[in-house]
C-alpha cells in the first residue's frame, strides 16, 4: 500500500503537509494547537513538489525492496511485515541520513528539530486512511496496492 | 495617472488566534490577495485583490478567514451607488468597457419565484415516486406531422433524436471560457446521466471525442474548431446566434487563453485572439438560417437533430417561429440572467427578456401557429432548481440548459470574475496552475450527483401532481398559479393567479 | 468519371447522387446544367474531382475537406464556408460571403468576388487557406481575418474602378493580404497597414500567382509585372486594450 | 545446513535473505566477537554518548531465536576445510556446511610505526575498540587522531565532544580525501577546526613516544606533538583470513562472481572482505560500505538459498554527519580523465557545496554538504544510469527533486519504480 | 375562447395572429424583378421561373408578384384589387367604392385550383376612376385621394383589404409558395413589361394574404428582403406624414418611404436612395464640398427614413425598377442584362434559369441601386407640394 499522487489535480495547495505535520503532532486532531502549542512546527512527512505548473506531492513508495531498510545502519528502518509499510523505528534512528543518500524518491526528510530523526510516511498506521489523502482537497491523492509497494531498486 | 480612485470591494478578515501561517491561503489565491512575510514569518492579506471567491476560506484548515464586503461608504445616495461611482472611477482610468461574468445580477424580478406548483389532494391521487413509476425521460428533436404505419412497420423513420434520461442538459460552455477539466466534468456527468453537454463554440477536445454521443456541437460565427469531424462527432449541432448574457454581440476569446489545448481545439493559432463575430456572416435573414440549418445537415447525411439557440429578446415568438419554420428540430432560448464567462456588463444587465416570459410567449405563438410540435423547445438563463425546470416543463419547455448551476456544483462561488481568466477554482480558466484544481473525476460526480438530485426532487414534484411521466406536464399551466403577478404578467406566462 | 445532367434536380437529391457516385469509386464526377443548387461538395472528404458546368448555388463546398471543385460558371454565395481542404477553382465570379471562417485548401476565382470575402479566414498549424481573386473584390474583405493568404489581382478592373471596396480588413488580426495594386488608407479597417513585399514575399506570391495562372491559362509573368502590396495587421491582439482593466 | 562467517550488515542480510526462502534449513553464524549483532558505524555514537551499548544492536535481541539461526559468538573461525566442507574454529571445534557465506568484513589497517604497541593506542572499528577507548577518553585529555578519513573524523567529533583535545593527521592534503574534492575538503575542515579540531594535512606519525604507555608522536615534519591518546585510523583491509589456505581466490578481498560465490563451490563471501562490482568504475574491488555489505549477504544468502540472484554492483557512498554538518557523497566526486563534466553550487560562508559529476550525460557522482536533502534521487539516476540530457541544470538545485525530471522518467519512477537494477 | 376546460386561455385571446398588423412580423425572403426597357412584355411565366428557382429561401407563407402594363385595355383607371374575408365585406366594400369612384369593370380575379394554396379568401378586381365630385370635395388631387382611399378600406372596412391600386399594373399574392401563386393567379395568362416577384418567408404564419409580397401603393410596388432594424424609427416618422403602417411589415414602411420621397415630395430616385441607404459620414466626409453638403442634408433631414439592418429591395413602378441594397450589403442582389433586358434577383442562379447567358451579370455594391427605367420614361413629375391627408 501506498499513497500516489495524481499530479495532473494538484493544486499545490499543501494542505497535505499541513495535515500530515498535525497528525504527526501531539494534537493530530487540533491544527491550531498542532502548530503553535509545539515549539517547532511539526514536521511534514509528506513533501509537495512544484515548479510551476506542476506540482505533486511525494511521499515513501514503501518499497518491496525498500534500500533504506537494507541500508540503514541501525536497523531502525523496517517494513512492517503484516502492512508492507516500511517505517522507522525513531528511537533507534540516529540521523546518519543514509537512508537520505539512498531512497530514490527523496522521500525521507531530516527532522532535526529535537533528536535528529529520519521522518518518512508511516502511513498514519492504524488509520483508514492517511490523513493526507483524506484532506487532500481534490482527490489528487489515492490510496493504491493494498497489497504492496514499488520495488524501488 | 498616479492617483487611483479604486478601493478594496471586499475585506479579507484573518483571525489571528487561529492562523498556523500554513501559507495554504497564500498558495491559492491567484489574485495574489495573501502573501507571505519571510521575514516576519506571518501571512498577511491584500483587501483590494480579493474577489470574494472564498477559496481561501473554503481551504483554510483552521477556519482562520473570512471576507466581507469592504465597510467602505459613500454619502448615502439611493441614485448615486457606490456600484455606480466605482464603475465610473473604473473608466474613467481606462476608457474600456466594463466587463463582467456569469448572468446578470440586478434585482429584476425572478418569475420562477412568482409561480406555484400544484398538487393533488383527495379528487385525484398523488403518486408515491419511490415505489411507483416515474418517468422523465424525454426526446428533444423534429415529430413528424402523423406517423405511418405499413405492415406493421414505420413507413419513415422518426427523424433523428436525443434521448434524455432527464430534462436537464449542459448548457453550452466553451473549452476556452472554461477549463477542459470542467469541459470533462460535465461531460462525464452527461454520460453518467443520460443527458448531454454543450461545446459552446470552442470546439471538441480530442478527449472529448469518446463522448461524441453525449455531446452537442456548437457551431457559432467564429466557426472555432468545426470541421468533418467536429459535425460528425457530437449527437446534435447547434447554431448559435445568441447568448442570454450578451444578446446581439460577438465574444472575444484573449489570446492569453489561447493556449496549446484550446488553439488545438479551437483550431487557431496560440496566443490569437478567439473573435466570434456578433452575426454569423453567412446568416443575415431568416432564409439565410435555413441555408445554414441545412448545410449542416447535408454535411452530416441528415443523420443529427439541429438546434439554434438565440438569447430571449423581445420578438423572441416571432424569430423561434421562424426558427422552426427555417428547419431547426431543437430551439434553446436564453434569458437574460443567463450566465457567461465575459460580456460587457451594460449588455449583460440590461438587454433582453426573463426567459420566463419568453418561453410562455414562444410556446404559445408555437402552438398557435400550430407547429409547436415540430420542433423542441429548450430553455436556459439561470435555472436554480428543480422546481425552476417544473415550471420550465409545466410553461411548455421540453428540457432545460443549466450552466451556472451546473459550474456552481463544480465549485463555482459566483465571484463574477471569470472574464480574469483567474478563477480559483479552476473552471473558468486555461492557467495550468489554476485548471488543475478541478479534478474532472470529483467535477463529474458532483454534476451527477446534482442532476441525480434534481430528479428524485422533480419526480417528487410530479408525483404530488398525480402525473408519472413528464411529458404529461409539458405545457400543462394549469399546474401553475401566480403570485404576486399583475394580470398582464400573468397573461405573458398564461396562468392563473393563485387561488383562481 | 460520372456525368450527371443535373437539369431541375433538386439539391437534395443531386447531392445524394454525388455522394452515392463518390461511394461506388467514381474519381470525378461531372455535372452539367446545375443552376442555383445548393451545398454541392459540402461535408465531403476525399481527394476526388467534382466539376461544374452552370452556376452552383449556395454554400458550395461548405466543411469540404480535401475536394477539388471545378466550377464553369459563376459560383453565388457562400463559397468554400468553414472549408477544412480541398481546391475550389471558379471560371468566373464569385458571390458574397466566400470562405467565411475557412480554415484550409485554396480557392481561385478567374474573375471578381462580392461583399464579405474571407471573412474569419483563419489558419491552423501545416493549414493555411489560399485564395486568390482575379478581378476585384467588395466591401469588407478580409474582415476578422485570422490566418491564410489572400490575394487580389484586380484583372480586368475598369478605369478609376476600386481592386478591393471599404473596411478591407476590419478587424484582422492574422494573416496577410497581397493586393496587385493601390488600396487607399481610407478603404482600410484601423487594424492593417500596408507594407513592401519583401524578396520572400513575391517568392511565394509567383508561385501561388503561376498556380492561378495555370487553372485559367493566364501569363504569369504579366501578373506579376505590376507591383502589388501587402496587408498585415497590426497585431494579432486587435480589441486587447477595448475593456476596463481594474 | 548454512554457516556463516560474521555478524555484520552482510550477515545479517544473508540471514534475512535465506530466511525469505528457506524458513527450516539451519543456520549457523559464527563470530570472533562475542556480542549480539551490532551497527559498526554507531562505535563513534557510542563514544559520544548518544547512543547505549543496548542501542547499538544492528537487529533486535531475538533476532538470530526468531530466524532459527544458531549463533556461535566470540569463536573465530580459523579456517575452512573445502574438502570435508566444514568450519574449523580456533578452539579447534569443526561446523559442517552445505553453503558457507564468509562475511569477515574489514580489519583496521595498521600502518608500520614505532611504538603502535604502547597503550593509549587504539584502533577504532570494534566494540571491543570504543568501549577500551571510552574508558581513558577524559575530558581535557589530548588526543591525536592518524587519518581524516571518515572513521577518524567520526572519532575526532566524538572525541571533542568528551572534551578532549584533538588534533588529527592526515598524510593527504585534505580531509576525507577519499570523497571530498579540494573545495569540499575545505568547508568541512573549516567547520570542524571552528569546533576545535585541528589538523596537521600533508603530514603522518612516523613514531608513537613514551614508555608503557603513549606520552606523544612524532610527526614527519619532525613536530612532536605531545599526547595521552592516539587513534590509528586509517583505514580498512579486507579480513581475508579465513580464506588463507583454501582454494578460495583472494586479490584484496575474496574474488567472488556476480552471485557472490566464490571460486569454490558453495562458498560465498560477501561485504567488506569481498571484492564486489564497482558499477562506476566497472571494475571489482571492495567497496567496505554497510549498505553493499547488506545487498551482498543478501544476494548471497538467497543465492545459498537455492534462487538465483544477482548482484548489479555497487559503488561507493557515504553519509557522514560531523558537528551537525551532512556530507553526502557517491560515486565519483573528482574524475580525473577525459569525458567528465563536473557542475558545481558552492557557498562556503553558509556551508553549502553541490557537487554533480556527469559522463555521457550519466550522472557518475556528487558531493552534497550542509543541503543534502533528497540525495536518494542522485544516487539513484547513477545506479540506473539514467540520461540527464534535458534536466541537468535542475541536478544543482538545492531542492533538486522529481519535478525536475521530465513527466515521463517521472511517471515511471514514482508509479512504477526506479528500476535500477542495483 | 374558452378552453374545454371552462377558463379562458389568455395567450390565445391577446391578439388576433391571423391577420397581419396585430404583431410586427420580420421576414426573410427571395426577390427577383425583371424590366424590359423598351416596353415590350413579356408572359408571366418567367418571373414565375425565376423565383421558383430559390424555392427553398421561402417557407411557403407568402409568394407574390407585381406585373406592369398588363391592363391595356384600362391605361387610365386604377385596378384595385381586393380581398375580401366574405361576401359582405365585399358588398359593403363596392358600395363605398360606388360612392366614391365610377366602376368601369369589377370581378373575381381569375384563379385555378392548385395543389398547396388553400384558404383563399374572395379575391376581386375594379377597374375605376374617382369621381370627379368627390375629388372637389376632399380637395386633393387624384392620387392623394385614391391614398385616402385605399387606407380607409383598409382600415376601416371589415373583411376588405386593398392590396393593389395602380394603373395599368397589379399584385398578386396569397400564402403559398410563389410558383404555386403564379400558377393560382393563372399568371402565364398575363403580359407585361416589369415583373416583380417574391418568395416569403415570415418568422411566423398570419395565414393571411394580405401580408405577402409585394405591398403596393398606387403604381408603386415593393418586395423585400430582410429585416429593418430602424422599423420603430422609420414609422414613427412615415406616421408624422399620415400614413398608417396598419401591417407593420417592413415592406409597407419601404413603400411609404419611396411614396413619401418620390411622390410627395418629388425627390429625384437617385436622392431618395442616397436617404434610405445613407452613405457613411466617413465616406461623405471624402467628398467634394458641394456634394457633400447635398448628402449631409439628406442624412440630417431624413435622418429617420435611414433604414438600417439587412435588406434587399425591388422597387416597382410603371416608369422603371429600382433594386437596392442596404449601405453594407448584408441581403444578396444579382443584376444581368441581355439586350433590353434588366434583370435583378437575390440568387444568379433565378436570372439564369430565365436568361441562360445574359450578356453581364454583376452584383451591386451596398447602397448602390440598380436602376432600370423605360427608354421612353419621362423624368419624374414635378414636384407637388405636401398635402394633409385628411383623416378618415
Amino acid at each position: 500500500m501506498r499513497v500516489t499522487a495524481r499530479e495532473e489535480y494538484c493544486a499545490g495547495c499543501r494542505l497535505c503537509e499541513v495535515y500530515c505535520a498535525v497528525s504527526h503532532s501531539p494534537y493530530p486532531a487540533d491544527p491550531v494547537k498542532a502548530f503553535r502549542k509545539s515549539p517547532h512546527p511539526p514536521i511534514s512527512r509528506v513533501l509537495v513538489e512544484e515548479q510551476r505548473p506542476v506540482s505533486f506531492a511525494l511521499q515513501c513508495r514503501h518499497c518491496t525492496e525498500a534500500i533504506c531498510v537494507k541500508a540503514c545502519i541501525t536497523g531502525a528502518m523496517y517494513r512492517d511485515p503484516v502492512t508492507g509499510a516500511v517505517r522507522n523505528q525513531e528511537e533507534r534512528c540516529v540521523g546518519c541520513w543514509t537512508c537520505i543518500l539512498v531512497c530514490p524518491f527523496g522521500a525521507i526528510r531530516r527532522d532535526e528539530q529535537g533528536k535528529k530523526v529520519a521522518a518518512k510516511c508511516d502511513l498514519c498506521a492504524g488509520a483508514v486512511e492517511p490523513a493526507c489523502v483524506k484532506h487532500c482537497p481534490n482527490g489528487a491523492l489515492v490510496v493504491e496496492g493494498k497489497g504492496g509497494g514499488l520495488k524501488c531498486m | 495617472m498616479s492617483l487611483s480612485m479604486a478601493t478594496p470591494a471586499f475585506l479579507i478578515e484573518r483571525n489571528l488566534d487561529r492562523c498556523i501561517h500554513c501559507q495554504v491561503c497564500v498558495r491559492q489565491c491567484a489574485n495574489e490577495a495573501h502573501g507571505y512575510d519571510h521575514e516576519e514569518q506571518r501571512v498577511y492579506s491584500d483587501d483590494m485583490r480579493c474577489v470574494n471567491c472564498h477559496r481561501c476560506v473554503v481551504l483554510c484548515p483552521t477556519r482562520a478567514l473570512s471576507v466581507r464586503q469592504f465597510p467602505l461608504e459613500f454619502r448615502a445616495n439611493a441614485n448615486w451607488t457606490a456600484e455606480v461611482i466605482h464603475n465610473i472611477y473604473l473608466q474613467a482610468a481606462t476608457g474600456g468597457i466594463l466587463l463582467t461574468g456569469m448572468g446578470n445580477d440586478r434585482p429584476y424580478p425572478i418569475y420562477w419565484d412568482h409561480m406555484l406548483i400544484n398538487a393533488s389532494q383527495v379528487t385525484n391521487p398523488s403518486i408515491d415516486p419511490l415505489r411507483e413509476p416515474m418517468e422523465l425521460k424525454t426526446f428533444l428533436g423534429r415529430k413528424p406531422e402523423k406517423i405511418v404505419i405499413e405492415n406493421g412497420r414505420l413507413k419513415e423513420a422518426l427523424p433523428p433524436q436525443l434521448e434524455l434520461e432527464l430534462p436537464v442538459m449542459f448548457s453550452a460552455m466553451s473549452f476556452g471560457s472554461i477549463s477542459l477539466n470542467a469541459m470533462k466534468s460535465l461531460a462525464l456527468a452527461a454520460e453518467a446521466e443520460g443527458t448531454y453537454y454543450n461545446t459552446g463554440e470552442g470546439g471538441l477536445h480530442k478527449d472529448l471525442y469518446p463522448l461524441g454521443h453525449r455531446t452537442i456541437v456548437q457551431v457559432a460565427s467564429g466557426r472555432f474548431g468545426v470541421h468533418p469531424d467536429y459535425l460528425a462527432a457530437g449527437a446534435a449541432i447547434e447554431i448559435k446566434i445568441g447568448q442570454g448574457a450578451k444578446p446581439g454581440i460577438g465574444g472575444h476569446l484573449p489570446g492569453e487563453k489561447v493556449g496549446r489545448e484550446v488553439s488545438e481545439t479551437r483550431m487557431i493559432p496560440e496566443g490569437t485572439d478567439a473573435l466570434s463575430p456578433a452575426p454569423h456572416h453567412d446568416i443575415y435573414s431568416i432564409e439565410d438560417l435555413r441555408q445554414l440549418i441545412y448545410s449542416l445537415k447535408e454535411a452530416t447525411n441528415y443523420s443529427k437533430p439541429v438546434s439554434v439557440k438565440i438569447a430571449a429578446v423581445h420578438n423572441v415568438a416571432a424569430i423561434a417561429s421562424g426558427i422552426a419554420r427555417a428547419g431547426a428540430d431543437i430551439i434553446a432560448i436564453d434569458g437574460y440572467r443567463g450566465g457567461t464567462g465575459a460580456t460587457p456588463l451594460r449588455t449583460r444587465d440590461h438587454v433582453g427578456i426573463p426567459i420566463e416570459f419568453a418561453l410562455a410567449a414562444v410556446d404559445s405563438r408555437l402552438r398557435d401557429e400550430g407547429i409547436r410540435n415540430q420542433v423542441s423547445l429548450v430553455v436556459a438563463g439561470s435555472i436554480r432548481h428543480s422546481a425552476d425546470i417544473v415550471k420550465a416543463v409545466a410553461l411548455g419547455a421540453d428540457a432545460v440548459y443549466i450552466g451556472s448551476a451546473a459550474l456552481i456544483a463544480l465549485g463555482c462561488h459566483m465571484c463574477q470574475k471569470c472574464y480574469t481568466g483567474k478563477c480559483n477554482w479552476g473552471i473558468a480558466t486555461q492557467d495550468p496552475n489554476l485548471t488543475k484544481r478541478l479534478n474532472p473525476e470529483i467535477g463529474a460526480k458532483r454534476a451527477a450527483n446534482l442532476l441525480k438530485a434534481w430528479k428524485h426532487e422533480i419526480k417528487e414534484m410530479l408525483g404530488g401532481m398525480g402525473i408519472n411521466a413528464l411529458e404529461s406536464l409539458r405545457g400543462n399551466r394549469l399546474m401553475l398559479r401566480g403570485i404576486g403577478l399583475t394580470d398582464r404578467e400573468l397573461n405573458i406566462l398564461g396562468i392563473k393567479a393563485a387561488g383562481e | 468519371m460520372v456525368t450527371i445532367d443535373s437539369r431541375g434536380i433538386y439539391y437534395r437529391d443531386l447531392n445524394r447522387m454525388i455522394k452515392q457516385a463518390i461511394n461506388d469509386g467514381a474519381g470525378e464526377v461531372v455535372l452539367k446544367n446545375v443552376n442555383g443548387q445548393r451545398y454541392i461538395g459540402d461535408g465531403l472528404r476525399g481527394s476526388q474531382r467534382i466539376v461544374i458546368e452552370g452556376t452552383p448555388g449556395n454554400d458550395l463546398a461548405a466543411y469540404m475537406d480535401g475536394l477539388e471543385i471545378l466550377v464553369k460558371g459563376n459560383a453565388q454565395d457562400g463559397v468554400a464556408n468553414t472549408m477544412n481542404d480541398g481546391t475550389v477553382v471558379i471560371y468566373g465570379d464569385a458571390g458574397d460571403t466566400m470562405g467565411y471562417a475557412m480554415r484550409g485548401g485554396q480557392v481561385y476565382v478567374r474573375g471578381h468576388a462580392g461583399c464579405r470575402v474571407a471573412i474569419h479566414m483563419k489558419e491552423y498549424q501545416d493549414k493555411v487557406p489560399l485564395m486568390v481573386i482575379g478581378g476585384r473584390a467588395g466591401d469588407f474583405l478580409g474582415e476578422y481575418m485570422a490566418g491564410g493568404i489572400l490575394v487580389v489581382l484586380g484583372l480586368g478592373l475598369q478605369p478609376g474602378e476600386d481592386i478591393v471596396g471599404d473596411f478591407c480588413g476590419t478587424g484582422m488580426h492574422g494573416g496577410v493580404m497581397y493586393i496587385r495594386g493601390q488600396v487607399a488608407d481610407y478603404q482600410l479597417g484601423r487594424e492593417v497597414k500596408l507594407v513592401s513585399l519583401d524578396e520572400g514575399d513575391y517568392q511565394r506570391l509567383h508561385a501561388i500567382v503561376q498556380r492561378f495562372a495555370g487553372y485559367f491559362r493566364l501569363n504569369t509573368s504579366r501578373i506579376m509585372a505590376e507591383p502589388f502590396h501587402k496587408l498585415i495587421p497590426y497585431n494579432k491582439r486587435p480589441y486587447g486594450d477595448l475593456y476596463a482593466k481594474a | 545446513m548454512y554457516v556463516i562467517i560474521g555478524n555484520s550488515a552482510a550477515a545479517v542480510g544473508a540471514v534475512e535473505a535465506i530466511r525469505r526462502v528457506d524458513d527450516r534449513g539451519p543456520i549457523t553464524l559464527i563470530a570472533a566477537e562475542p556480542y549480539h549483532t551490532y551497527s559498526r558505524p554507531l562505535i563513534s555514537y557510542y563514544l559520544a554518548g548518544k547512543v547505549t551499548e543496548e542501542q547499538m544492536a544492528y537487529r533486535p535481541r531475538d533476532f538470530y531465536i526468531q530466524n532459527g539461526v544458531k549463533t556461535l559468538l566470540g569463536r573465530k573461525a580459523e579456517a575452512v576445510d573445502t574438502r570435508a566442507r566444514r568450519v574449523v574454529l580456533a578452539d579447534g571445534e569443526g561446523v559442517a556446511y552445505q553453503k558457507l557465506l564468509i562475511a569477515t568484513g574489514g580489519r583496521p589497517f595498521v600502518p608500520p610505526v614505532q611504538g603502535l604497541d604502547k597503550a593509549g593506542v587504539f584502533t577504532f572499528t570494534t566494540m571491543d575498540d570504543v568501549k577500551a577507548m571510552a574508558k581513558e577518553a577524559t575530558p581535557g585529555a589530548r588526543a591525536v587522531v592518524i587519518g581524516a578519513g571518515l572513521i577518524g573524523l567520526k572519532a575526532a567529533e566524538a572525541l571533542i565532544r568528551k572534551g578532549l583535545q584533538v588534533t588529527v593527521v592526515e598524510l593527504a592534503n585534505r580531509v576525507l580525501s577519499a570523497i571530498l574534492d579540494q573545495e569540499g575538503a575545505a568547508i568541512v575542515q573549516a567547520h570542524l577546526e571552528k569546533q576545535g579540531i585541528c589538523f596537521l594535512l600533508n603530514n603522518t606519525v612516523t613514531q608513537v613516544t613514551g614508555e608503557e604507555r603513549i606520552k606523544g608522536v612524532l610527526l614527519q615534519d619532525g613536530q612532536e606533538l605531545a599526547c595521552d591518546l592516539l587513534v590509528v585510523a586509517i583505514g580498512v583491509v579486507p579480513n581475508t583470513a579465513v580464506a588463507t589456505g583454501t582454494g578460495i581466490r583472494v586479490n584484496r578481498g575474496i574474488l567472488v562472481d556476480d552471485t557472490l560465490c566464490t571460486s569454490e563451490a558453495d562458498i560465498y563471501a560477501a561485504g567488506d572482505v569481498s571484492e564486489g562490482y564497482d558499477m562506476v568504475h566497472g571494475t571489482w574491488r571492495v567497496l567496505p560500505l554497510l549498505p553493499n555489505a547488506y545487498r551482498q549477504g543478501e544476494v548471497a544468502g538467497l543465492n545459498m538459498a537455492g534462487q538465483v540472484a544477482k548482484f548489479a554492483g555497487g559503488f561507493a557512498m557515504n553519509a557522514i554527519g560531523l558537528f551537525g554538518l551532512p556530507i553526502l557523497t557517491a560515486g565519483l566526486a573528482w574524475p580525473e580523465g577525459e569525458g567528465y563534466r563536473v557542475l558545481v553550487r558552492a557557498d562556503e560562508e553558509r556551508q553549502n557545496y553541490r557537487k554533480v559529476v556527469l559522463k555521457d550525460d550519466r550522472v557518475v557522482g556528487f558531493i552534497l554538504i550542509n543541503q543534502v536533502d533528497r540525495a536518494g534521487i542522485l544516487t539513484s539516476l547513477i545506479a540506473a544510469k539514467t540520461d540527464v540530457c534535458g534536466f541537468e541544470e535542475g541536478l544543482l538545485e538545492p531542492g533538486f527533486g522529481y519535478v525536475h525530471i521530465p513527466v515521463e522518467l517521472r511517471h515511471q519512477r514514482l508509479l512504477q519504480g526506479v528500476g535500477t537494477g542495483w | 375562447m374558452v378552453g374545454n376546460d371552462g377558463w379562458a386561455r389568455p395567450w390565445e385571446l391577446q391578439g388576433n395572429h391571423r391577420r397581419e398588423g396585430s404583431k410586427r412580423i420580420p421576414s426573410g425572403c427571395a426577390i427577383a424583378g425583371m424590366i424590359n426597357r423598351k416596353g415590350r412584355t413579356m408572359s408571366g411565366v418567367d418571373a414565375i421561373q425565376s423565383i421558383a428557382l430559390m424555392h427553398d429561401r421561402s417557407n411557403g407563407l407568402g409568394g407574390g408578384f407585381a406585373a406592369y402594363g398588363i391592363y391595356p385595355e384600362f391605361p387610365e383607371h386604377y385596378a384595385f384589387h381586393l380581398f375580401f374575408d366574405d361576401h359582405k365585406a365585399r358588398e359593403q366594400t363596392e358600395s363605398f367604392l360606388n360612392q366614391h369612384f365610377n366602376i368601369e369593370l369589377g370581378g373575381p380575379i381569375p384563379t385555378r385550383k392548385v395543389v398547396g394554396i388553400s384558404g383563399a379568401p374572395l379575391i376581386w378586381r375594379y377597374f375605376a376612376k374617382p369621381k370627379l365630385e368627390q375629388l372637389r370635395v376632399a380637395e386633393m388631387k387624384e392620387d392623394d385621394f385614391v391614398v385616402n382611399m385605399v387606407m380607409f378600406i383598409n382600415e376601416r372596412l371589415d373583411g376588405a383589404y386593398v392590396f393593389s391600386s395602380g394603373k395599368n399594373m397589379g399584385a398578386f399574392k396569397g400564402v403559398g409558395y410563389p410558383e404555386d401563386i403564379g400558377e393560382f393567379y393563372r399568371l402565364d395568362e398575363y403580359r407585361g413589361y416589369i415583373w416583380t416577384a417574391h418568395g416569403r418567408f415570415p418568422t411566423n404564419t398570419p395565414g393571411w394574404w394580405g401580408g405577402a409580397h409585394p405591398f403596393t401603393l398606387l403604381d408603386l410596388s415593393v418586395v423585400h428582403n430582410g429585416e429593418i432594424s430602424s422599423y420603430g424609427a422609420n414609422r414613427r416618422f412615415l406616421e408624422m406624414f399620415g400614413y398608417r403602417c396598419t401591417l407593420q411589415t417592413d415592406t409597407e414602411v419601404m413603400t411609404y418611404i419611396f411614396d413619401l420621397l418620390l411622390r410627395r415630395q418629388g425627390l429625384p430616385l437617385e436622392t431618395a436612395v442616397k436617404a434610405v441607404a445613407a452613405p457613411f459620414w466617413s465616406t461623405i466626409a471624402r467628398m467634394p464640398q458641394a456634394q457633400r453638403e447635398v448628402l449631409t442634408a439628406i442624412r440630417t433631414v431624413y435622418s429617420s427614413l435611414l433604414v438600417n439592418g439587412p435588406f434587399s429591395i425591388v422597387l416597382g413602378s410603371s416608369q422603371g425598377i429600382m433594386a437596392l441594397n442596404d449601405r453594407v450589403k448584408l441581403r444578396p442582389l444579382v443584376a444581368a442584362t441581355k439586350g433590353d433586358l434588366l434583370y435583378v434577383a437575390s440568387e444568379e442562379s433565378a436570372i439564369r434559369e430565365i436568361c441562360p447567358k445574359p450578356e453581364r451579370v454583376w452584383s451591386p455594391r451596398g447602397g448602390e441601386p440598380v436602376i432600370g427605367m423605360l427608354e421612353d420614361a419621362m423624368p419624374k413629375a414635378v414636384p407637388a407640394p405636401p398635402v394633409t391627408v385628411c383623416h378618415l
